[in-house]
């Protein structure tokens, strides 16, 4: 099982790594715009934004916008993968209005993992099974009306997901 | 006094492919000389063991005892769940998978399979008592008539042969798909196995113990290695499982797989994984070996389909 | 063929929780096989389901998405009985559709 | 059960003959060049591999280091075939020094 380095130089692999916020922050400035996502207009699938290489353009791409970390988030993840090919990663919240949610795991090869879109009376509370190719932030975004948010929680990585 | 493998001494997971020769050859010698320094770090002189007459239930009830008294505060019948009534992070992994476990549709194919009728029009169900349902806790059982130890894998290939089908491969994911719906039907049932008064039935015991205790392999390591003196340990992600109950989740889907695997499948792998060349599936010496493992865990549930890491 | 879907949608009493699971490969295309050469990324793209007409939940993945992969959810409007259609569309444009009675 | 402290509670225990053997084979061999060095050791390795087999414990590295000195041997690079027999010869007996050590040496790890 070989995963190619995918052009992640080491420098920017140790600033994906940083902390939540330091992570976030590098995604770009704060928008103010209100006006919808650029994905989440229609329901056509976002490839560009599932093949960048970089978890900061792949959010750009989706939304074009950035996040601001947010306490109204609770991600869960273990701290531990017992397998990289399998984590459990579920996110709930009090925002209201939201209409979409992403994870993003920078460290794998394509950062962008997931993309839901949440209609008006679906509920912000979804649980999925990732893979993770090594020890890597889990970011996930919540888009609530209009903006984005965002919480991070570092999940280590023993035994790699094979890819993806 | 406990043993933390070192890092370079953890069994390498099986590789998909083969390895090129060259890095097989650069990394045995370097895994070779560092397995040959924690052996003498950590090699004693000790005097050979006691009484040899082997008895099975005095060996169940120190089996027991011996998990039991390391694990104070692990119900008795959580050890099945192996790892996860160890650790609670990967506890909570497991629980989430379990909403919807991940050995689902191997769960489904092995009904269909088992009800589906041979081309003779006959049925697995007419191999078995209790028409195969809840009948996996008295597997592997003692054969009298043929004098040896058969499992329910074997069991099932030769209800294969008998009714003119092929035989399965005992690592494929059919035998896995068809041992999982029959352990589903006995979930809950406490393994039952019986060691017969019979001396060739004790001496199959005996050849399993024996088997569970060798250590074989470049690494040096027994099954108990693992298993008996370090469950709970981590050796690189993984939580080491305690032998007692190991065999009452099976088979397992195992993430590392991305499959569902028999117990023939898990035997292998281990071997290979402390660098020993398998023995073929179900050999008499791996069927002693699951005969040993499930007697004694005798009492303790049914808990298969399993899911692990 | 068996249903690659696998749904369980149960309402409670302020919404219905949506739990799916998927048999598929999700190859991410980052694995090679045994002789060394990469397997082919073969993944689900986009999972939808529907209710009464209205698409409720859209789930678009990339190959990060584990093996027979899994999703929950929740949401409001339905009632015991409503169908609730799951339908996916993958890389190589292999779909499938499955609809389930809400319980 | 409350007089004896279980047996596997204790340090993991080897016997220094084994010990000395896995370190002898870490030893690298000075092979000569010629074909036939290569023949003689292959078939030792061999028939050490072979014994090991028959004591149902054979090494997944000795059969690396043979096909490794095979793949040499093939493209005529006969100092590397005969080193990588050595080795494979090296672990074969080692293999066997534990298979027969073993034959009583598994009732030290038994909980009693």
């Amino acid at each position: 099982m070989i995963i190619p380095d995918n052009g992640f130089p080491a420098t920017r692999r140790l600033i994906l790594r940083g902390a939540g916020s330091i992570a976030l922050a590098g995604l770009g400035m704060i928008s103010l715009s209100r006006a919808p996502a650029l994905a989440a207009a229609n329901d056509r699938y976002p490839e560009d934004a599932f093949k960048q290489k970089d978890g900061k353009e792949a959010v750009k791409l989706l939304y074009g916008r950035t996040a601001e970390p947010s306490d109204k988030i609770k991600l869960d993840a273990p701290e531990i993968a017992e397998n990289g090919a399998v984590v459990p990663i579920s996110v709930t919240t009090t925002l209201a209005e939201v209409t979409s949610v992403s994870f993003v795991v920078p460290e794998n090869p394509n950062p962008l993992a997931a993309y839901y879109r949440i209609a008006p009376g679906t509920m912000p509370n979804i649980a999925n099974r990732l893979k993770m190719a090594k020890t890597s932030n889990v970011i996930v975004i919540v888009e609530a009306d209009g903006k984005l948010y965002s919480a991070t929680k570092e999940v280590k990585v023993t035994v790699g997901g094979c890819g993806g | 006094m406990k043993f933390r493998m070192p890092r370079s001494l953890s069994p390498e997971r099986v590789p998909a492919s083969p390895k090129p020769a060259t890095e097989v050859s650069v990394r045995s010698r370097i895994h070779f000389a560092l397995a040959a320094l924690a052996a003498l770090a950590l090699s004693t002189l000790q005097p050979a063991g006691a009484a040899d007459t082997p008895d099975p239930a005095a060996d169940a009830k120190a089996f027991r005892d011996y998990f039991v008294n390391k694990f104070p505060n692990v119900k008795l019948e959580d050890f099945v769940n192996g790892p996860y009534a160890l650790d609670g992070d990967m506890r909570r992994q497991w629980e989430e998978k379990e909403q919807f476990p991940p050995y689902e549709f191997s769960l489904e194919m092995g009904k269909e399979m088992f009800a589906k009728p041979f081309n003779n029009g006959k049925r697995y169900a007419d191999c078995f008592e209790n028409q195969g349902i809840g009948i996996k806790q008295t597997y592997p059982y003692f054969d009298e008539r043929e004098g040896k130890v058969v499992t329910l894998e074997l069991a099932l290939n030769r209800c294969r042969e008998k009714n003119g089908e092929a035989v399965l491969s005992y690592v494929g994911d059919e035998m896995a798909a068809l041992t999982a719906y029959m352990a589903f039907t006995s979930r809950g049932r406490p393994f039952a196995i019986k060691v017969p008064d019979d001396p060739r039935a004790l001496e199959a015991y005996q050849n399993g113990k024996r088997y569970f205790y060798t250590r074989r392999g470049q690494l040096n390591f027994s099954c108990a290695t693992c298993h008996v003196q370090n469950p709970g340990e981590r050796m690189r992600a993984e939580v080491l499982a305690p032998a007692l109950g190991i065999l009452n989740a099976m088979p397992i889907y195992r993430s590392e797989w991305g499959g569902m695997g028999t117990i023939s499948r898990r035997f292998t792998t281990c071997n290979s994984q402390i660098r020993g060349v398998p023995l073929e599936p179900q050999a008499e010496e791996y069927r002693d070996l699951e005969y040993y493992l499930s007697y004694v865990s005798n009492g303790l549930p049914i808990a298969g389909p399993g899911a692990r890491p | 063929m068996a249903s690659s879907i696998r749904v369980r949608a149960i309402a409670n009493v302020e919404a219905t929780e949506v739990q799916t699971l998927i048999q598929h490969p999700m190859d991410s295309g980052f694995v090679r096989d045994a002789k060394g050469e990469f397997i082919p990324a073969h993944f689900i793209q986009q999972l939808t389901f529907e209710h009464g007409g209205r698409k409720v939940f859209v789930a678009d993945w990339g190959t990060a998405v584990s093996k027979d992969p899994y999703v929950k959810f929740s949401f409001k409007g339905a009632n015991k009985g409503d169908d609730l259609k799951v339908s996916w569309i993958d890389n190589k444009a292999e779909t499938d559709t499955a609809t389930v009675k809400i319980q | 059960m409350t007089t004896t402290k279980p047996r596997a509670q204790m340090r993991i225990s080897i016997s220094w003959p084994v010990a000395l053997l896995l370190v002898a084979g870490t030893a690298s061999v000075r092979a000569a060049g010629s074909e036939t060095d290569f023949r003689v050791a292959y078939a030792a390795a061999e028939a050490a591999d072979q014994q090991a087999s028959r004591l149902r414990n054979q090494w997944t590295v000795t059969a690396a280091a043979l096909a490794e000195a095979k793949r040499a041997a093939d493209k005529g690079d006969f100092d590397r075939a005969t080193a990588s027999a050595k080795e494979a010869e090296a672990l074969a007996k080692a293999s066997i020094f534990q298979a027969t050590n073993e034959i009583d040496a598994w009732k030290q790890l038994e909980i009693r």
